[in-house]
């Protein structure tokens, strides 16, 4: 039973940006020993309310306390210095920083007047390996993939926290190994008597390890309970304001039809990235691709989209030999790509959410052709409300946006463009329950349309749920293919997890 | 190797390079006494350069340095000889006046969120104005501590004379190496280059780190000015115009990224020397008009920094297949 | 609404007027317009003709800096094609148009060069345009040996001090070109492409757009229009001056689109604004000249303007502003940081 | 000339800023020919600090002698007294320095005060008793020219109260400038009804002006008198067509008195004067503009 002293407690929190009201009137209590899970739709403030609560942001009118007593963080430093850490929605580390750097930065250990590197290297790797990290601590944090610079992000916040442990969408690129690493941690810390906030899309990891809930809808608490006897059905309604439709056509992918072959990859490699591999799309069929962390699941993408250019290979379109050599070609061909990280290939954070929803189709028609704005108008407002993005409207900059709407902003943009081939690599991160349906029950459509589709997802769940067909990767090569019934999540972790030794060393 | 270290290297080997091939052309670039001329002439340059390598790897500029040794050179030279006041406490004065300029132009940057390009371009007038109101002539500095400063010199064998203000620079560059890698300042700094806006959520703190930034910047711009009074004895108003452009250049090619959060102290030096090779050469081919030295000092700017790119370039073909890796247990 | 009156009235404006004001103090004439020769002439007139080089030059490096760019070298271009128009139409006697093909061609080519360089060598876009910011001027040099080539070609020289329908040539030429410059970029698509490739280069490619021809693109314009302002500059004094034309311009150039609101980082811009920008400093110098200031505080002077101005821009102000506008609303915040 | 085949010198020059300078370059050049000299050529580009490493490079290499056009008088010192102990002479050109006077040959220069002397004298003289209200164009502000030829014309006109310099601005010694500054003047000083002579530091700016004066409908060398300083050819059909009125010669044969003292020096051991003083000759209208033009061709223009 949580004590009835909460550590940090907000309430009455109100923030605006410009006219616009994010946050109205909003109260949280963390209670020590406790995971707190803050729930609700894409947009609905979650993160600005972490921003608050860590100095990041000022707030309008609110009062924040923290043992009872009154706080009124400055910025994420004195927030540090208090005792909360804290991972932010995307990943906010520094690239071009060691890895060490980013753990310790601010607070690096000294000696003689100077930071003792020798000290901060061995205090990283000692700090990762409870994360089953074992990376170098001096490689620059960017030769990493997003994963493991969120698990640097998440062990960075959890040893500066002493009080309260807050972390933003920490699961969303991360697969399920890490995410049994992740759990274990918190759960040591909650019996430390620490205070956890816990933001997530995927429920199941809720129910997992949450004792109780904070729901935010469109800025305004909808409630809190804890998780006990609070049943799936009552938790979605709470966050959407209505029911879910219940997702009956679980197994789709299974009864389809794959139609004519329609894109043809021959002995594609990549040295070092991708073990040669042949690939055939039809037409009307999803291509699910599972694999682990670093498995090669994106470099296989980025190769079939032109980004890389593959050592060996042919490709055959429609009947007809074509060639990659950039993204352009890959358009041309009517391809789309959704690729993984949103913050750096994805959105254009100073457009505008229409600028960025016709980007793509209007570089596919050439500079000369502009679109008409009415054209452009009727174009984002079709996807605005076909995707439900939550934005004050398609002139607003999509870099004010929340990070599952403009996932969606990136989704948009190309299925505006009509692919033929539309490849998404991992198109659900951050993205809410609600919209996560609708955004399957749309790969499905457009499958059924005779659009050919490549999925990489880290949600077995999910890839199950749609796939015609499933690739599991492992080490840079295709290690199995599963098709039909055969598709069950158990039958892919199985694949994904034999031969153990041939994992990346 | 790491392969942040690349960059670096491509650069001193570049420089090696060219220098044994400006040695076969002409054997007596080969003496201590260049080597020596080579720390001494660039002394005022390599000094401002540390400052401006802390600037760039921020993410920032700092146009204002070629105004701020003008003006150190003629304020010290107005307080010697016009207030009759000795030199050192004149270097005190106009490094304390120096550094508050550069801390305010930080502060302008930091709180008034305006580009540091055009906030520095200010302070290059507003430093180059101010000493057109000390005075508009040049003026001689005679004083017996410039004397005593200009006999502090270390014969090297071969006749090649260390100099104060060589050694000077390299004591700078040595301090200036281990701040910037090794005190949290240096991350700070590195951090605001990666960038601005993670740094501040990760605690960084941003306001103080910018105003510190450009108070050492202009410093060192300042302690430039003292090594140009202490070079030519003088204060002359239109001493330094373009430096700031010779500083950044040396930066550049030192391999820190104008865009900020990559690059070594050390590059910085390289970069020195082979601007200051450059010129060498030249003064040694001794054949070109004045328009195709222009032509000459561009076309080696552009063989060294094209071939640095190649080398980075080839070396990281080469990385891309040993890429770190995540390893699981 | 709590938008500041900062976004409705740009500051720009403000500055350009408020500038024009002290100008009109210092010295009660200077808004007199009047006509001889069926021209029009006064303060404010100079103002727009001997802006219009750096406006100009503006003009073409917005689009550059969009891309999150820089081009050092414009002053050297201009040098370098006023030298091949003054010693083509003064030698051989060159058609005009000729001679001004060759010019904006040459311009066209020094700003291919840049192009390349910075996006298919990848080299940093300073470092790239200081190479030719350094041999620019030596070329022009050799060009014209060192010395001033005058020439007396009427219509080259009309491009300097002739005039359209009573204004100077080069206002006309500048406004045309900041006309057609701008219409080009919001009537097609380019201005949008520039935009995002400026913001976020890598995400523009997996989008489809060419960032590297954009890219080349913006450079070689910026190079064309470094030439038109170097016809324009030679025409005006007769004579190709390959030492001194453009010298040191690149700064105003820069500061011209900046001020105008064109962020260094990249992304949105303005080329009207960047006009007006470049107005503000030459409002600045020509109020310096009818001042009667002794020219050792010109510095002072434009470094307190430009001070002034950031001030008067930046966001704290702004906040301020709207904190003193209504005094009623808690914890007015314009732009999260 | 004998005296200096085979001998190398070097030659540290400011920079090519001007046509005057590009001249001085050339005249050099020929010189050094003539004389038979390897000359060892290094510009400056403006900066003293290059120059002193021309210097230093020079003394490394071992020249024989070397030419000198300081950038500015002050900070020689040190390195000259390097090149004393390595017992190479050094000729200063074109202006004096502030350094002992014995580390150096001999300074071949004008006396840039006179020429501004010889600017104002001129004026004094043509304009008599009537008042003259007289706009200066400044070379570059801190220059030692614009310092010393605004000296030397104050000093003309100081005890004629008649003649006042109402307005002076810098034109940079360009003629951009000079049009651009002379276009100031002329708005703020009655569209150029008020004034009665300009001054310019040098000629190129009085080439400017000159167009700036025409543009706004008055007669340059009529309705406003010019008068400049260094001579330069451009400046001759103005002189002709009568729209400047006076010029006053810098020569930038500096170069030619510099080889004769290095010869008797080197191989006579002959010490030369300190200081040899070029002409400041007065041109006008009556002195052949055209044919001197034509001459001045030859001196490397
Ligand atoms: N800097 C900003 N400027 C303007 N609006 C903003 C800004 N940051 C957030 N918003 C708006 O505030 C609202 C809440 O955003 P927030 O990021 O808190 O949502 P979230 O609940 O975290 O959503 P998600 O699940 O997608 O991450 C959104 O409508 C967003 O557009
Ligand atoms: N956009 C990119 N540019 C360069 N390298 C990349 C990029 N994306 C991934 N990599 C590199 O490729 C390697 C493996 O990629 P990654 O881990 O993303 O594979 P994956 O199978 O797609 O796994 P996941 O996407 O789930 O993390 C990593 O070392 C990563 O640094
Ligand atoms: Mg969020
Ligand atoms: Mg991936």
């Amino acid at each position: 039973m949580p004590d009835p002293q909460p550590i940090l407690a907000a309430s009455g929190i109100a923030k605006s940006f410009l006219s616009h009201k994010v946050l109205d009137d909003v109260g949280i209590e963390l209670f020590p020993g406790e995971v707190h899970a803050l729930l609700g739709e894409n947009g609905a403030g979650k993160s600005t309310l972490i921003k608050i609560l860590t100095g990041a942001y000022t707030h309008d009118a609110g009062t924040i306390t923290l043992d009872g007593q009154p706080i009124h963080p400055r910025d994420t430093r004195h927030a540090q210095e208090m005792g909360i850490g804290t991972v932010y929605q995307e990943v906010n580390l520094l690239p071009n920083m060691s890895v060490a750097d980013n753990l310790y930065i601010g607070r690096q250990p000294m000696k003689w007047g100077l930071v003792d590197t020798r000290k901060m290297q061995r205090d990283a790797r000692a700090l990762l390996a409870r994360y089953d990290l074992k990376i170098d601590p001096g490689a620059q944090l960017d030769s990493f993939s997003v994963a493991v610079q969120q698990i640097v992000a998440i062990a960075r916040a959890v040893d500066i926290s002493g009080k309260v442990l807050i972390l933003d969408e920490p699961t969303a690129s991360l697969d399920q190994h890490e995410v049994e690493i992740l759990f274990e941690i918190v759960q040591q810390l909650k019996s430390q008597g620490m205070a956890i906030v816990f933001i997530t899309h995927f429920l199941d990891q809720v129910y997992e390890i949450a004792d109780r809930v904070t729901v935010l809808r469109n800025g305004r608490r909808v409630g809190s309970r804890p998780i006990e006897g609070l049943s799936r059905m009552d938790l979605v309604t709470m966050m959407l304001g209505e029911a879910l439709e219940h997702e009956d056509a679980m197994r789709i992918g299974v009864t389809r039809k794959p139609g004519e072959l329609y894109a043809s990859f021959k002995d594609y490699s990549l040295s070092g990235k991708a073990a040669p591999f042949d690939l055939d799309l039809h037409k009307g069929e999803i291509v699910g691709v599972a694999g682990l962390l670093g498995s090669g699941r994106t470099e296989m993408a980025r190769l079939l989209f032109g980004i890389d250019r593959p050592d060996t290979g042919q490709l055959t379109v429609a009947g007809k030999p074509a060639r990659l050599n950039e993204p352009r070609d890959a358009i041309a061909l009517d391809f789309a790509f959704a690729p993984e990280d949103r913050k750096l290939d994805g959105i254009v954070g100073d457009l505008t959410v229409r600028e960025n929803i016709m980007l793509a189709l209007q570089a596919h028609r050439g500079w000369t052709k502009p679109m008409s704005r009415a054209e452009q108008a009727e174009l984002a407002d079709r996807y605005i409300k076909a995707l439900d993005i939550r934005c004050t409207g398609p002139e607003q900059p999509v870099k004010f946006l929340s990070g599952g709407n403009q996932q969606k902003v990136v989704l948009a943009r190309w299925l505006a463009t009509n692919p033929k081939l539309l490849i998404l690599d991992e198109p659900t991160r951050g993205i809410d329950v609600g919209a996560h349906a609708e955004i399957i029950r749309m790969i499905n459509r457009l499958c059924d349309d005779g659009m050919s589709l490549l999925v990489i997802s880290s949600e077995l769940d999910e890839i199950t749920a749609y796939s015609s067909r499933v690739l599991v990767l492992r080490d840079r090569a295709i290690a199995g293919e599963l098709t039909g019934e055969a598709i069950t999540t158990s039958a892919i972790m199985e694949m994904i997890a034999s031969e153990p030794e041939a994992r990346p060393q | 190797m790491n392969p942040r270290y690349w960059p670096l290297i491509a650069t001193i080997t570049i420089f090696v390079l060219a220098y044994a091939l400006a040695v076969m052309q002409f054997p007596a670039l080969f003496s201590t006494r260049v080597l020596g001329n080579l720390l001494t002439d660039n002394a005022f340059l390599g000094v401002a350069a540390v400052g401006m390598t802390f600037v760039i790897l921020s993410g920032g500029i700092d146009l204002s340095v070629g105004s701020v040794i003008a003006f150190s050179s003629v304020l010290i030279a107005v307080l010697v000889t016009q207030l009759g006041i000795h030199p050192l406490p004149a270097f005190a004065i106009t490094l304390l006046a120096t550094t508050l300029f550069g801390a305010s132009m930080g502060a302008m940057i930091h709180y008034l969120e305006v580009p540091p390009f055009i906030v520095t371009l200010a302070g290059m007038f507003l430093a180059r104005g101010l000493t057109f109101l000390l005075t508009q002539d040049s003026i001689s500095v005679s004083h017996d501590f410039y004397t005593w400063v200009r006999g502090f010199y270390y014969v090297m064998p071969g006749g090649g004379r260390l100099t104060f203000n060589g050694g000077l620079m390299l004591l700078v560059f040595a301090i200036g190496i281990v701040v910037c890698h090794r005190t949290r300042f240096g991350a700070y700094v590195y951090a605001l280059g990666g960038n601005a806006q993670s740094a501040a959520l990760l605690g960084v703190p941003v306001a103080r780190t910018t105003i510190g930034i450009y108070a050492v910047s202009s410093f060192l711009a300042g302690l430039s000015g003292v090594v140009y009074s202490l070079y030519t004895s003088s204060g002359y108003p239109l001493a330094a115009v373009g430096v700031e452009l010779d500083t950044i250049a040396a930066v550049v090619i030192g391999g820190t990224l104008l865009s900020g959060g990559f690059g070594f102290m050390l590059g910085s030096l390289v970069g020195v020397f082979i601007q200051g090779m450059i010129q060498t050469y030249i003064v040694f081919d001794g054949t070109l008009s004045s328009w195709w030295t222009k032509i000459v000092i561009g076309g080696l700017l552009f063989g060294f920094i094209v071939l640095q790119r190649i080398i980075i370039a080839a070396s990281k073909r080469d990385w891309r297949k040993k890429k770190v890796e995540a390893v699981r247990a | 609404m709590t938008r500041s009156i900062f976004s409705v009235v740009k500051p720009q404006f403000v500055a350009l007027i408020a500038i024009l004001l002290i100008n009109w103090m210092l010295f009660p004439g200077f808004f007199n317009l009047f006509i001889r020769d069926g021209r029009v002439y006064g303060s404010l007139i100079d103002v727009l003709n001997r802006g219009a080089p750096v406006a100009i030059l503006a003009i073409g490096m917005t689009a550059v800096i969009a891309t999150r760019g820089v081009d050092l070298s414009v002053g050297a271009v201009m040098a370098i094609a006023g030298a091949v128009a003054a010693t083509m139409v003064q030698g051989d006697g060159n058609a005009l148009i000729v001679v001004l093909a060759a010019a904006l061609g040459v311009g066209l080519l020094c700003g291919l060069w840049n192009g390349m360089l910075v996006a298919t060598l990848g080299l940093q876009p300073i470092i790239a345009t200081l190479i030719l910011m350094v041999a620019g001027r030596g070329i022009a040099q050799t060009i014209t040996e060192g010395f001033i080539v005058t020439f007396n070609d009427p219509g080259l020289i009309f491009l300097g001090s002739g005039s359209i329908l009573g204004l100077p040539t080069p206002i006309i030429i500048m406004l045309t070109l900041a006309l057609v410059t701008t219409l080009v970029m919001r009537l097609t698509a380019l201005g949008l492409f520039i935009e995002s490739v400026g913001i976020n280069r890598s995400a523009s490619s997996y989008a489809g757009l060419r960032a590297r021809s954009l890219l080349i693109g913006v450079y070689a314009f910026a190079g064309f229009c470094a030439a038109i302002s170097g016809i324009i500059a030679a025409a005006d004094i007769r004579g190709a001056d390959a030492n001194n034309v453009g010298l040191w311009l690149e700064l105003d150039a820069i500061l011209a689109v900046v001020i105008g609101g064109t962020s260094l980082m990249g992304g949105r811009f303005s080329i009207p604004m960047s006009v007006i920008g470049a107005l503000i400093i030459q409002a600045m110098n020509t109020g310096i000249l009818v001042s009667g200031f002794p020219p050792e505080f010109n510095l002072l002077v434009k470094a307190a303007l430009i001070i002034i101005i950031l001030v008067v821009q930046s966001p704290l102000a702004g906040r301020i502003w709207h904190f003193a506008a209504r005094p009623r609303t808690k914890r007015p915040e314009v732009s999260p940081k | 000339q004998e005296g200096l085949e085979g001998m190398t010198i070097g030659f540290s020059q400011i920079g090519s800023e001007s046509g005057w300078r590009a001249a001085e370059t050339s005249v050099t050049r020929q010189q050094a020919e003539e004389w038979g000299v390897n000359l060892q050529f290094s510009d400056a580009q403006q900066r003293q600090e290059n120059q002193i490493r021309a210097i230093r490079s020079f003394v490394a290499q071992g020249v024989d002698a070397i030419l000198l056009a300081p950038v500015v008088a002050t900070g020689w010192e040190e390195v000259l007294s390097e090149a004393k102990d390595a017992d190479i002479p050094v000729v200063l050109l074109d202006r004096g320095i502030e350094a002992p006077e014995d580390l150096y040959l001999t300074s071949v220069a004008s006396d840039q005060v006179l020429e501004g002397r010889v600017a104002g004298e001129w004026l004094v003289e043509t304009v008599g008793d009537e008042d003259c209200r007289v706009v200066e164009l400044q070379g570059t502000v801190g220059s030692s020219p614009a310092i010393n030829r605004k000296q030397g014309f104050e000093e003309a006109i100081a005890d004629h109260a008649n003649i006042e310099i109402v307005r002076s601005q810098t034109g940079d010694f360009t003629r951009a400038l000079g049009k651009q500054v002379m276009e100031g003047f002329l708005r703020a000083e009655n569209g150029g009804q008020d004034i009665c002579a300009l001054y310019a530091h040098n000629d190129d700016m009085a080439v400017g002006a000159i167009q700036a004066i025409r543009e706004a409908g008055l007669n340059p060398g009529e309705d406003i008198l010019v008068v400049s300083i260094d001579a330069v050819p451009d400046i001759s059909p103005a002189i002709a067509a009568g729209e400047a009125n006076a010029t006053v010669e810098l020569t930038p044969n500096m170069a030619g008195p510099a080889f004769e003292a290095l010869a008797a020096y080197l191989n006579d051991g002959v010490e030369p004067e300190k200081f040899i003083i070029t002409e400041s000759r007065l041109y006008t209208a009556e002195d052949d503009p055209e044919g001197e033009a034509e001459r001045r061709r030859d001196l490397g223009y």
